[in-house]
């Protein structure tokens, strides 16, 4: 077993543990520096697993307890190169957060750089967990330290209500989560995933099955933030300070769908075939990828529209893995790193806009934003990226969906995809001229609500160093941009999901310790086709931000029929984000029996 | 979306999802019928393996001792939440309670039963691998008997017993601690959490291998976590983030 | 499945409901730890005694507690 | 009859959110959350009873003697006093917003959304 499994969760808990123990003795700035070294330390830990589990997964069995007879006794970690690419990735995020809020939460003494090395570790554990209650667990502790973090500007109503819902929502779905652990625990007697799968393989799946999947999916489709399981998720990345919301919106909403391609596979993919459960995702995922897109384009709050954007990404995402298809899962693997890494850049971008310049709304800081140019190109580039510019990470992933769902006879799906990309991107793009560029009119009355006064700053700016600032912001959008350069990136990614989709395989190195061969890495490059959409919704991401900007100026015959069609619809979307947790509860209940009434015709 | 919508909403959605959840109670193994394997391999297992007579806890602290460390962990993190929503900004003077507890008679009761709560929460802890209980609700027990010092005793007294920065402490010993004693396993060529101690004989407290030292540092970390809770929400004052603490 | 069973079953049913329906925070209080023992019987006639023990000590102390002391807060303002 | 205890905990799921959903007030709302999480530990308990079984504990029982799911008890026993704290968490959100926005109810505490 490799001794390096358990530390990407053991060096930041410890750490955490050891700050409180002695933060008392310990000065302050020193508590700081000693977070950024033990991420840093995590992020070194898990690259280094990325490429030690290349040949094959390595399966690490906690205290010892290594399953006898094929029944897992204890828990087990297992570590591919997604799961480990995942927990690198967390570690990024949270080192380009730490350094980017170095004296920014002096008020709190050592409460914030705890909270989030606890964050890191659990987010690191859900990321290479291979047993289903162990997977619940660090949910739990993410979930705990989120809620947190979310409601830190405790004096706003604004993150009271974010951080009160956020709690609401996703603990309502951590139970339903329980409640399909417990369904599964009855049926197969196993908390290990693979031996849950091989328990449920060959049988035909009846109603107990249907639920239990039905209630997983559904409960990290809540983390996830899938319509219409997401309400929750704009209200508390709106208010969450920024360097809590990189690693909210970079990874903690694309772990949820990580658990859902992991559960699929490794559990129920022996008793749900693909072609029946495909429709059904990708519904969700292309309603949830344009709903989200088109909210964005709604939003003035800079916060809250790349809220509305990661929502859009992670429908995106969610089709790539609903497409239940190596190409599709290797397409998701790719996604969600380069996207989470884009997102987080743009983050840090509104960061510093919100530092300098007191102001976290597109409309107030117009043209205020050339005196940052570098959030300027940080932003833009990220929107670019986004729009599935070629031959950037997106466009690769985007590639891969495009290329499968031909072969499925899905054709229709990658056209919609474009149109979600080109909603959320274009919208980002157009933050970005109006803020930076100052394009555009000053006022728009389509937009909702300036967002409220709640931005939080620090405590004194004067003794930033600016360095620390752009540093992290051009640092994640490099490397979200270059990702793609990685030599063969798509051929691994193909090849690791291929490990994790041959089920039978999976579950035999799991629990009898026999490996698969090591297959090569096939080549892959993108068809044509794809090379069409990608430069076909980057340039319609382009028209759509001089869209946003210039709408006012079209004839006023177009405005005035595009009002009678869209503006009901309109107002009506906006009035279902009532920021009421009760509305949204009602509507994850809503949520779980659509999705299960769907889950159950199709197999039917 | 008004209240009428939203429980007609719910009313139909719930519906919906009780049918799920009937529709999959049927295919459940009758009440009383179960037959999972997990649970009767680690019944016949663990005393013999383990030494503990108490299967439950073996599970908490061995077989699955790694799921307890990260619930100890949340247990960690939520209180370290609450006392960070719960700070007062710092020009706030907040004003110290008074002791509302004017009998001394009734403090004398008071702290005498205080001494009998700690002691049932040491016994409730140390027994946790022999017979039910625990770390985890022998700790609860333990922080009781601190709150008993502040309900019957006077604020300042409990503040000299509970004071911060060793409460402080004794949470980031009891969560750190855990992680601790598995990262020692692994120094020694082990796997993470595996035991380190010779095993003993089942039904005495010297039994279980790492279980007791694992037990402890739960305990441990349930007493501070709820003392640390029960000092935030009775107080309501940020009694982590003492100004003194770093010159600003 | 004995009565004893059967008769705990209903009773923790009914609890339920009433904890939801009660509006009234201070009677809120009450019946949610009456609610709390009825589960605690509940989980020892599960053969559960560790997890009945559990919820003795958080439905005695831990709850009552916090709840009592939010429900302070909220009376104290108005 | 024999399914009456997983009926129990679906009753108490279904109660607990209908109780969340209707709330008018957060400290409610705090107490129907924790009535939802009750029924996971009514549904894994049951699952995991065995008829005629003793609880799993072997001190004064010779080994081998029939007993009830250890796996299941230990998975609650932990959960049930972490949820306290997790409840403290939002009780803690909720005296916030009590002081800073004056309100306790749900649907006051709204800054304008769209």
């Amino acid at each position: 077993m490799d001794v390096l499994v358990p530390l990407p969760v053991a060096i930041p808990l410890l750490t955490a543990a050891a700050l409180t123990a002695f933060g008392y003795w310990c000065g302050r700035r020193l508590d700081d520096l000693i977070a950024i070294v033990a991420t840093a330390a995590t992020l070194v830990i898990s690259l280094l697993l990325v490429f030690r589990s290349n040949d094959h997964d390595l399966v690490y069995w906690f205290g010892g307890w290594k399953p006898s007879n094929g029944v897992a006794l204890g828990i087990s970690f297992t570590v591919d190169p997604g799961g480990a690419a995942v927990a690198t990735l967390v570690a990024t995020l949270a080192l380009a957060a730490l350094v980017f809020s170095w004296r920014y939460f002096d008020e709190v003494g050592t409460l914030f750089p705890v909270l989030m090395l606890v964050f890191v570790g659990a987010m690191c554990g859900f990321a290479l967990a291979g047993d289903l209650f162990n997977l619940f667990v660090w949910f739990e502790l993410m979930s705990v330290v989120a809620y947190a973090l979310t409601g830190y500007g405790v004096e706003h109503a604004g993150p009271l209500e974010g951080a009160i819902n956020f709690a609401v929502t996703n603990s309502v779905g951590s139970f339903c989560i329980l409640f399909g652990i417990g369904f599964l625990y009855a049926r197969t007697g196993a908390l290990n995933l693979a031996q849950i799968g091989e328990a449920l393989a060959g049988r035909h799946a009846d109603g107990l099955v249907i639920v239990a999947f039905t209630l997983l999916v559904g409960g990290f489709m809540t983390k996830a933030g899938a319509v219409p399981f997401h309400f929750w998720l704009s209200d508390a990345y709106a208010v969450a300070p920024v360097p809590v919301c990189i690693l909210l919106a970079g990874v903690m909403s694309d772990l949820g769908l990580h658990a859902i391609a992991r559960i699929y596979w490794t559990g129920f993919s022996g008793t749900l075939t693909a072609g029946d459960i495909r429709p059904v995702l990708i519904g969700f995922g292309l309603v949830t990828a344009i709903m989200g897109g088109f909210m964005c384009f709604l939003q003035r709050d800079l916060k809250r529209m790349l809220a509305f954007a990661t929502i859009s990404n992670i429908g995106a995402v969610l089709v790539g893995i609903a497409l239940l298809t190596r190409s599709g899962l290797a397409s998701s693997i790719v996604y969600l790193n380069t996207n989470g890494l884009l997102r987080g850049a743009a983050f840090v971008a509104v960061g510093i806009l919100v530092r300098r310049f007191k102001s976290g709304d597109e409309l107030d800081l117009r043209g205020r934003g050339r005196r940052a140019p570098i959030a300027g190109v940080v932003f833009a580039a990220a929107g670019l990226g986004l729009a599935l510019l070629p031959p950037f990470g997106p466009f690769l992933a985007n590639a891969l969906v495009v290329d499968s769902a031909d072969t499925l006879g899905y054709g229709w799906v990658p056209p919609v995809l474009a149109l979600a990309a080109v909603l959320s991107a274009g919208t980002i793009l157009r933050a970005a001229a109006r803020i930076f560029g100052g394009l555009g009119e000053a006022k728009d009355p389509l937009f909702s609500h300036e967002p409220e006064e709640s931005q939080e700053e620090p405590t004194d700016t004067r003794r930033v160093s600016q360095p620390l600032l752009w540093i992290p912001a051009a640092a994640l959008a490099l490397v979200g941009l270059g990702l793609v350069f990685v030599p063969e990136l798509a051929g691994h990614a193909l090849r690791n999901a291929g490990r994790l989709v041959d089920r039978s395989a999976h579950a035999r190195e799991l629990l009898h310790g026999v490996p698969p061969p090591p297959a090569p890495a096939p080549s892959y490059s993108p068809s044509a086709a794809a090379y069409a959409y990608g430069v076909a919704s980057t340039l319609g991401a382009l028209a759509f931000a001089a869209f946003g900007l210039y709408r006012r100026r079209l004839p006023i015959v177009l405005r005035r029929a595009a009002a009678r069609v869209a503006d009901r619809p309109v107002a009506g979307l906006k009035a279902l984000h009532s920021g009421v947790v009760g509305d949204y509860v009602a509507w994850l209940t809503a949520g779980i029996a659509v999705l299960g009434g769907a889950v159950a015709v199709v197999v039917r | 979306m008004t209240r009428r919508v939203r429980l007609a909403l719910f009313g139909v959605a719930a519906c919906g999802l009780a049918a799920l959840l009937l529709w999959s109670i049927t295919g459940l193994p009758k009440f009383g019928d179960y037959h999972g394997a997990y649970g009767k391999i680690l019944n016949k297992r663990a005393p013999q393996e383990r030494q503990t007579s108490n299967v439950v806890a073996a599970v908490v602290f061995d077989y699955r001792g790694f799921d307890t460390m990260g619930e100890e962990l949340i247990l960690f993190a939520a209180v370290m939440g609450v006392a960070m929503l719960l700070r007062e900004p710092r020009e706030e003077e907040a004003p110290v309670p008074e002791d509302p507890v004017r009998s001394d008679a009734l403090r004398a009761f008071g702290v005498s039963f205080a001494g009998a709560t700690l002691v049932l929460g040491l016994w409730i802890v140390a027994h946790g691998y022999v017979t039910p209980g625990g770390g985890f609700q022998g700790g609860v027990v333990l922080a009781a008997a601190f709150l008993l010092v502040w309900l019957a005793g006077s604020y300042r007294a409990y503040r000299g017993l509970a004071r911060a920065p060793f409460v402080e402490l004794a949470e980031g010993s009891g969560a750190g601690g855990y992680v601790v004693i598995g990262l020692c396993a692994l120094l020694i060529g082990d796997a993470f959490l595996h035991n380190l101690l010779p095993y003993g004989v089942a039904g005495k407290l010297s039994s279980g291998g790492s279980i007791p030292l694992l037990n402890w540092a739960s305990g441990l970390e349930v007493t501070a976590a709820f003392v640390l809770l029960f000092n935030e929400f009775l107080s309501e004052r940020a009694v982590l983030i003492d100004p003194t603490r770093r010159p600003s | 499945m004995v009565p004893l069973q059967a008769t705990i079953t209903i009773l923790v049913a009914l609890g339920a409901l009433a904890v939801a329906l009660t509006s009234d925070l201070v009677r809120l209080v009450i019946v949610s730890s009456a609610y709390t023992l009825l589960l605690v019987v509940l989980f020892v006639v599960l053969q559960a005694p560790d997890v009945a023990l559990s919820m003795l000590v958080v439905g005695t102390i831990g709850y009552p507690l916090v709840l009592f002391v939010a429900i302070r807060r909220d009376r104290a303002d108005d | 009859m024999s399914y009456l205890p997983f009926v129990l905990a679906a009753w108490i799921f279904l109660v607990g959110i209908f109780g969340i959903v209707r709330s008018r007030h957060f400290i409610h709302l705090v107490v129907c959350l924790s009535l939802t999480q009750s029924s996971t530990y009514v549904l894994l308990l049951s699952i995991g009873y065995v008829k005629h079984g003793g609880a799993p504990i072997f001190k004064d029982v010779p080994l081998g003697t029939k007993a009830v799911d250890p796996v299941v008890q230990a998975l609650t026993l932990t959960d049930i006093v972490v949820s306290v704290t997790v409840a403290a968490l939002l009780l803690a959100l909720a005296i916030q917003a009590k002081k800073h926005a004056k309100t306790m109810n749900p649907d006051e505490l709204r800054p304008v959304r769209g």
